[in-house]
């Protein structure tokens, strides 16, 4: 069966405070990268499953239920 | 057997980095031309990080016999009895070069290495100490590489479960490019159950064990032995750590050494699996028959050669008794990790490496092990006689409450929280005194009421300016942090970190440095048991001849141990020792004066000893309420750091001696008194009804002892005897605790988040 | 008396925890293997730090998804209780026994240090041995520790006075500069409304001996003990993290 | 000035260990989610940043310099 890669990129929601983004802010600053407003850090997958009708679904049982943890993080993902 | 691959090309012996003397040597020596597996493997084996060609000779010089010896140098690490059945596993080791590159990673997978050396022992890893150098803080670059090497070494030493319990961190210029990263493991192992990396018993299955085989890391060995450059060849040097692997490795592999299957056994690091095969088949006397195909690998389509030389890591390789080849696979299976019998030990000593039907090389395991030695010329560098000479005269004023504040701040000296805060420093719940301490005392569990105590210690400048002396003082320092904690020395790892030993001027002082280890080490009845040489430390400028050295002590009873703060008004404050203070290589001269300069005076190493001794008797006979060494900044230095440590102040008083201003640097001088450095000086506190047993102790050891001043108060004052007017320091105890704070974060803010780890 | 002390592959507490039940409070207590698909028998349950899997999604989410894990909302439902320590606190809220989540300190590192913490309740199986607003001193050891819970759980959290230890100082106070990680109103120990389930970011089995600096955290160690001993028992329960 | 938004995933290059990828292999494997082949981690980035002429090359100075290290990793950008 066809192989398909699924890429999820997971941020904190909005108004859940974003510390690593904003430390990663100071330290591009700190290296004199001036005009950045704003960085939102997340983490990223990139799966390899095995297609089947209902993939959609079970990406987004994965990300629910496991890659996210949706109290405090989105998640949005592109299967290719 | 099937037929022996052919002679390697031109091209491949080229890339090996032998010498064309070498290569005729391996000819001379195999009867043949080598295969292209074979010129690899002679090309890690006999790289220096391997084979010690330049450093072999040099490091005989040091004391190797001692009290409670049970394994000197030659394992992978020395172990010394610590007491009822119990043998502490002790070995540093530099990662210096992956570090440069890779911060994060490459200073974690120097502390998974180091670990595996101490797991190779058999024994169960229980502390860790880290002895760091960079360029100057403040530069933000800096400032990132500090905190990558830190995080990685927090992640990897904290995820596996292994307390980082001390450390040091000093800063010059000549690390700019070339940070050191030296960390020592500590291991505990029933005396009987030492384990050997001696391969035994033909018929008897080698097994590997541990993460999966990739293509990561290749030629690390290599790469740590030559200079670092721009070469794009740098980059396939990394190596990943992932201690979640090495923590389920350091269970299974002592799980399997429980059940007596396990005959030898040894890390796969440098130079990977094919040093473990030689060094352990060439140990035994026996030879091995492996067949690559077998080895677990990560990635497809890998070479013989790539399976042989790479440095992934948590991996180890075992000898396992015939027929037991279960016990150990079966762990490996609970524990999720990678195993297999690859092959097989034989009685011929030859190492058979195939590759299914091909036979990739087929050598005597002795032929990779017993690399050349070399004497290369030594000359005392040039720079040496202008450096030795400091006019102190002619530096400008400084006030000394201006020069205590800004001592206080300075990288070496200022508080290390920052960092020993990232380290889980009390996991194994063996940490009676942390991090911040002279040294760290650990309890022995199993071997009550008895305590360890490490601690790990070296100056740069002083090995610049003298070597020899520079080598002596780190030995004599880290005695005299175990002494101030109640420790009598056990046991010395060192890691001597040097630029190109090709170089006349720095094998000079390589040589050197180890002779003064080595008479201080005499001196003082402790062997050294085991430790690394880093070569080619050499990124810009090249870097101070840097050894240091790592100190495992003894306590009888861990409880009477002593700390450094004072936290009591009223007790008299005793100056122990006969040491000199002067400016020479000082931490004053290079903070506030820019100067790296002047002569350091030989120390006596008897004398030192003897006060060794005395603040180690009065530790553990309960007289004194808190003891300290002077070392970076003097007695000054020392007593505000009791200050601090203990939250109290203090009124000190010297003898009157030269009546030169307060602000000026000459000889004899109000800065060389506060400031001026030397060994053998020891700052206490006491009740004052325990000053006659303490002055009747020093009198017994012929130390010198001179009450001069009490604890009490807000504030550090220190004068002169009957002196008139203000006092040199008179500061509150507050403003010494926030200059020392605010030092420790120099640069921090420049570090920033992003990392090179993998996720978050 | 059995408490289980649940081994994950990557547990570094895990040894650390039975030394302080075993040679310090002198009870039993046995090793659980992740694997395990029944809790029955134990008399607690105890999910020790460390770095579970790696820690290498979230801390403790891997963890969570082990059977031995998914064993306890049975063990709970039946009246069983729990105290998952660090990471263990971590898994116990990536399983959704308790409720909210732990994000990266504050200060964006690991932090290992001695803290205080004040009882806020003193009638859960852990804590039944000591005085409300007792303080106890005892070290954490995270880099995710800092708890948060949207608005409404939060209003749950007091109404069902879930929160069992906040981060304070040495007299008690819970201040910003006392709270090591930025945890929503400095929460350390979080229970559930019940009490049978405890998470608690710090290491009381590193505080339970006075030559290691503090024998704090043995009083929890104790109330655990003197609640399994008196045969006290929690009314069976439905396991939701309210 | 106008800003921009910047997309950037970092993830290790081919070759590199992936432990974490790997450790969330496992964990999806545990909870049942058959048919995943491979995993890769990565870090993801979402940065506004004020616009210029040469944004692109500043965006990669970025990765190059600080948000990847390029020894291990790769990285891919998008500017919208
Ligand atoms: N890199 C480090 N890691 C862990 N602990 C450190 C580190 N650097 C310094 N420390 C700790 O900070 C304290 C002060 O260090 P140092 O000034 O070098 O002490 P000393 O002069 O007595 O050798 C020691 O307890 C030491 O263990
Ligand atoms: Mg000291």
């Amino acid at each position: 069966m066809a192989v398909r890669t699924v890429r999820i990129i997971v941020t904190l929601k909005p108004g859940v405070l974003d510390a690593p983004g904003q430390a990663i802010q100071k330290g591009l600053d700190a290296l004199g990268h001036r005009g950045v407003e704003k960085v939102r850090a997340g983490r990223y997958f990139e799966l390899e499953v095995r297609d089947a009708d209902d993939l959609e679904q079970r990406v987004r049982e994965m990300c629910e239920g496991f890659l996210a943890n949706t109290l405090i993080e989105e998640y949005r993902y592109e299967i290719v | 057997m099937a037929t022996l691959d052919p002679p390697a090309a031109v091209a491949e012996r080229a890339a090996s980095g032998l010498r064309p003397s070498e290569y005729a040597e391996i000819r001379r020596r195999l009867g043949r031309e080598p295969t292209r597996a074979e010129i690899g493997m002679f090309g890690v084996m006999w790289s220096e990080h391997c084979a010690y060609k330049h450093s072999r000779a040099a490091l005989r010089r040091l004391p190797t016999r001692g009290r409670g010896l049970l394994r000197g140098p030659g394992e992978h690490a020395g172990a010394v009895a610590v007491g009822d059945g119990w043998a502490a596993v002790f070995k540093m080791e530099s990662h210096n070069h992956p570090s440069a590159v890779a911060p994060f990673h490459g200073a974690a997978t120097g502390v998974g290495g180091i670990i595996r050396d101490i797991l190779a022992m058999g024994a169960r890893p229980i502390a860790l100490l880290d002895s760091l150098r960079f360029g100057p803080p403040d530069d933000p670059r800096i400032a990132r590489l500090v905190d990558g090497v830190v995080s990685g070494i927090a992640a990897y030493g904290n995820s596996i479960g292994v307390p980082t319990v001390g450390g040091e961190l000093a800063c010059a210029p000549c690390y700019r490019d070339n940070p050191l990263v030296n960390v020592a493991c500590l291991g505990l192992v029933r005396e009987e159950r030492i384990a050997t990396a001696r391969a035994s018993g033909p018929g008897n299955a080698v097994v590997y064990l541990g993460a999966r085989t990739g293509r990561d890391g290749m030629h690390g060995a290599a790469f740590a032995s030559a200079e670092l450059g721009s070469d794009p060849q740098d980059r396939s040097a990394v190596q990943m750590g992932d201690p979640f692997t090495g923590k389920l490795l350091v269970e299974a592999t002592l799980e399997a050494l429980a059940t007596g299957a396990v005959v030898a056994l040894q890390d796969m690091g440098a130079a990977g699996l094919t040093c473990a095969l030689a060094e352990m088949a060439a140990r035994g006397g026996v030879g091995m028959d492996i067949d690559l195909r077998l080895v677990p690998r990560r990635e497809a389509g890998m070479t013989p050669e790539e399976v042989l030389l790479s440095e992934s890591q948590e991996r180890m390789l075992l000898v396992v008794r015939a027929g037991r080849e279960d016990d150990v696979l079966r762990i490996a299976r609970r524990w999720g990790l990678a195993a297999a019998v690859i092959g097989r030990v034989t009685a011929d000593p030859r190492l058979v490496v195939r590759d299914a039907d091909r036979t990739v090389a087929a050598l005597d395991p002795r032929a990779l092990t017993e690399a050349p030695e070399y004497a290369p010329p030594a000359v005392p560098p040039a720079y040496l006689r202008e450096a030795r000479r400091a006019d102190l005269g002619a530096l400008p004023p400084v006030a000394p409450e201006e020069a205590l504040l800004a001592l206080l701040a300075s990288p070496a000296i200022a508080s290390k929280r920052w960092v020993f805060r990232q380290y889980d420093h009390m996991v194994q719940t063996n940490t009676v005194v942390p991090p911040g301490a002279d040294a760290a005392v650990l309890r022995l569990k199993d071997a009550p009421p008895r305590g360890l105590a490490l601690t790990v210690d070296g100056n740069g400048r002083y090995c610049y300016l003298d070597p020899y002396v520079g080598g002596m003082l780190a030995v004599l320092e880290a005695a005299q942090n175990l002494a101030c904690v109640g420790a009598r020395a056990l046991a010395v790892t060192d890691c001597l970190n040097f630029a190109s030993p090709e170089r006349p001027d720095v094998y000079w002082t390589f040589q050197q440095a180890v002779d003064g280890i080595a008479r201080a080490c005499e001196a003082l009845e402790v062997p050294v048991v085991g430790g690394n040489v880093s070569f080619y430390n050499e990124a810009g400028q090249g870097i101070y001849p840097t050894p240091v050295v790592a100190m495992l002590g003894h306590l009888d009873d861990v409880r009477r141990h002593a700390a450094s703060g004072w936290t009591r008004e009223g007790d008299l404050i005793v100056l122990l020792g006969a040491g000199g203070a002067a400016l020479d290589g000082s931490e004053y001269l290079a903070e506030l004066h820019g100067v790296v300069a002047g002569r350091l005076c030989e120390p006596d190493l008897l004398a030192s000893a003897r006060a060794v001794q005395s603040v180690r008797e009065a530790v553990s006979r309960g007289l004194l309420a808190s003891a300290h060494d002077c070392a970076e900044g003097g007695l000054a230095v020392a007593v505000a750091e009791c200050c601090i440590a203990g939250g109290c102040g203090a009124t000190v008083s010297l003898r009157a001696g030269s009546t030169a201003p307060p602000e000026a640097a000459g000889r004899g001088g109000p800065a060389e008194r506060l400031f001026g450095e030397g060994i053998g000086r020891f700052v206490v506190s006491l009740r004052p009804d325990a000053v006659p047993p303490l002055l009747a102790l020093a009198r017994r050891l012929s130390i010198p002892a001179q009450v001069i001043g009490t604890t009490g108060g807000e504030r550090l004052v220190v004068g002169v005897d009957g002196a008139a007017g203000r006092p040199w320091i008179d500061l509150p105890v507050a403003s010494l605790r926030s200059a020392w704070e605010a030092g420790g974060l120099r640069g921090r803010a420049a570090a920033g988040g992003a990392r090179d780890d993998a996720v978050g | 008396m059995e408490i289980g002390i649940v081994v994950f592959p990557g547990s570094n507490c895990d040894a650390d925890t039975y030394h302080a039940i075993r040679e310090v409070l002198g009870r039993a207590a046995q090793y659980v293997w992740h694997e395990e698909r029944t809790l029955r028998g134990l008399d607690a349950v105890i999910l020790p730090g460390g770095f579970s899997y790696g820690d290498y999604l979230r801390a403790g989410a891997i963890a969570a998804t082990s059977p031995a894990v998914r064993a306890l909302r049975p063990y709970v439902a039946q009246g069983g209780i729990v105290l998952g320590i660090c990471n263990g606190f971590q898994v116990l809220l990536e399983a959704g026994l308790l409720p909210g989540a732990m994000q990266p300190n504050a200060g964006g590192r690991f932090r290992c240090e001695f803290v205080h913490l004040r009882t806020e309740r003193s009638d859960t199986p852990f804590t039944c041995g000591l005085a409300p607003g007792q303080v106890l001193r005892i070290p954490i050891a995270h880099a995710e520790g800092r708890y948060y819970a949207d608005p409404g759980t939060r209003v749950l959290l007091a109404a069902h006075r879930q929160i069992v230890f906040r981060y304070c100082d040495a007299q008690g106070a819970v201040t910003p500069d006392a709270n090591p990680n930025g945890a929503m109103d400095a929460i350390a120990g979080l229970a559930s409304p019940s009490g049978a389930v405890l998470g608690l970011m710090p290491h009381p089995e590193r505080a339970s001996e006075d030559v290691l600096g503090s024998a704090d955290g043995r009083l929890i160690f104790e109330s655990l003990a003197r609640w399994i001993y008196s045969g006290r028992r929690l009314p069976a329960q439905s396991v939701e993290a309210h």
